[in-house]
């Protein structure tokens, strides 16, 4: 039975790796040929689309985990847009709007509001949150 | 019938709210800190054990944690694909952390 | 009449202690709205939600908190959206000086 | 959004577990809770282990400069939020009293408490 599922990801992505536990589970529900409707991160969560991020070489960088998971699968990567301000991350819209001088969110990722992981939660038949 | 994930360690509140509502039926899969609470001997196993519940532990995270030959008999080694296929057996998962 | 330096390129007020019932007519001015009774009825409301729950309501809250306080007719979002066209919380908000919103609603 | 039909509704209950203002958890539990409400998606609230502290009566946030989560707590009801569920061994725990919280609040034990896990589709855990 193959199964629609959301995720949430809540947990920040330095401390501990529950960004990048979270991007192997959603790896490994593909590979089981589950579809992966959205990715929705939200408070602390959000701070894994800072594409200013330098992660130390020998580390996996959970930024280029879910980065290279959406370029190869499509996935939708969505950070909530009011815990993403707060935390600095800015898309060019944002960042003109609020008047910042740099856009900091990684192209793989999209601002949105909680209206997205509301209707994820209406569409999908598994919800899980990493936190 | 849920699917508990519990990923902090047995000495915050996480456990003892997870604990709180954990029933016989529940899986309950330990990941990150949380894997401590499967310590063999620990009070924490103690009272893991008696819920009743299936036990579970993410296999990368027992190893970082050095935790993997010392884990109480009752629980489960999973991996990433033994996880996913937790979250098809249980169609709610509740976070502790 | 404050000066251009106080609203943000949206027109947002970049200070909320700057608002005055005059300042509310001028951010509404440059919304192409006059300011009528009918209009300060509903900003006051606005005022007074933010006073009371320390948030800006989404556009559901603010027809049901309207409709107790000034009754069914007016609380419907026909009636905010023929005084403030498009988006009524928002816009109301907007003139009335509360924060200017996050976009999460 | 969608429309999405009566048929196919999916409830979510958000469990609120944590205390603020140590923690942004809570806040986001809340905003989530009212993004649902405010899309009509059905929706409720527990507050279990120390998340129930957000409850408190007479939080005053002026001379922190935060926001006054009690305060967004009493909107609720606007959003059609009538009912929230309160962990009742846990307010036991804290010395809560009943009357010391919003007339909201249904009080539940553990049997209550798993009985609304068991009763919703998707529940998110903050």
């Amino acid at each position: 039975m193959h199964l629609t599922y959301a995720l949430l990801v809540l947990a920040s992505p330095t401390a501990g790796h529950g960004s990048l536990t979270a991007a192997r589970f959603a790896r490994a529900l593909l590979a089981r040929g589950h579809r992966l409707q959205r990715v929705f991160f939200l408070d602390n969560g959000t701070l894994t689309g800072l594409a200013t991020a330098v992660t130390p070489q020998d580390e996996q960088s959970p930024l280029q985990q879910w980065a290279q998971l959406a370029e190869e699968h499509q996935t939708e990567l969505v950070l909530c847009i009011s815990s993403a301000l707060k935390r600095g991350l800015l898309d060019a819209t944002e960042a003109t709007r609020h008047e910042r001088a740099a856009a900091t969110v990684h192209p793989a990722f999209e601002l949105g509001g909680l209206g997205l992981l509301v209707e994820a939660a209406q569409t999908a038949d598994r919800l899980v949150t990493f936190g | 019938m849920l699917l508990h994930t519990l990923s902090r360690s047995p000495a915050h509140a996480a456990l003892r709210d997870c604990l709180a509502v954990l029933a016989p039926g529940d899986a309950l899969l330990l990941l990150g800190d949380g894997v401590y609470a499967a310590l063999a001997g620990s009070e924490a196993a103690a009272l893991l054990a008696a819920s009743g519940a299936d036990l579970f532990v993410l296999d990368a995270d027992a190893a970082l944690a050095g935790v993997r030959d010392c884990l109480m008999p009752q629980a489960t080694l999973v991996d990433d694909d033994g996880f996913v296929a937790l979250s098809e057996r249980y169609s709610r998962q509740l976070a502790w952390y | 009449m404050l000066a251009d330096s106080a609203f943000d390129p949206e027109g947002f007020l970049r200070d909320l202690r700057d608002w005055t019932p005059d300042v509310a007519a001028q951010i509404a001015a440059e919304e192409n709205i006059q300011l009528t009774p009918a209009h300060w009825e509903i900003v006051d409301l606005l005022r007074e939600y933010y006073l009371q729950f320390d948030s800006s309501p989404a556009m559901r809250p603010l027809v049901k908190w309207v409709a107790q306080r000034l009754g069914p007719d007016k609380g419907k979002s026909i009636y905010l959206l023929s005084l403030f066209p498009g988006s009524p919380a928002k816009l109301g908000s907007k003139i009335a000086g509360l924060p200017k919103p996050d976009n999460c609603l | 959004m969608k429309p999405v039909g009566e048929h196919t509704r999916r409830s979510i209950l958000v469990v609120s577990r944590h205390a603020h203002p140590g923690s942004s958890l809570p806040r986001s539990a809340l905003d989530t809770a009212l993004a649902a409400a405010a899309f009509d998606q059905p929706v409720t609230l527990l507050f279990q282990g120390e998340g129930l502290l957000q409850l408190l009566p007479a939080q005053d946030s002026r001379a922190a400069g935060v926001r006054n989560l009690r305060k967004v707590i009493d909107s609720l009801p606007l959003y059609d939020i009538e009912t929230v569920y309160v962990d009742a061994i846990a307010a036991a725990a804290f010395g809560i009293a009943r009357d010391s919280l919003p007339a909201s609040a249904r009080w539940l034990d553990t049997a209550g408490v798993r009985q609304l896990l068991a009763s919703h589709d998707h529940v998110l855990g903050f």
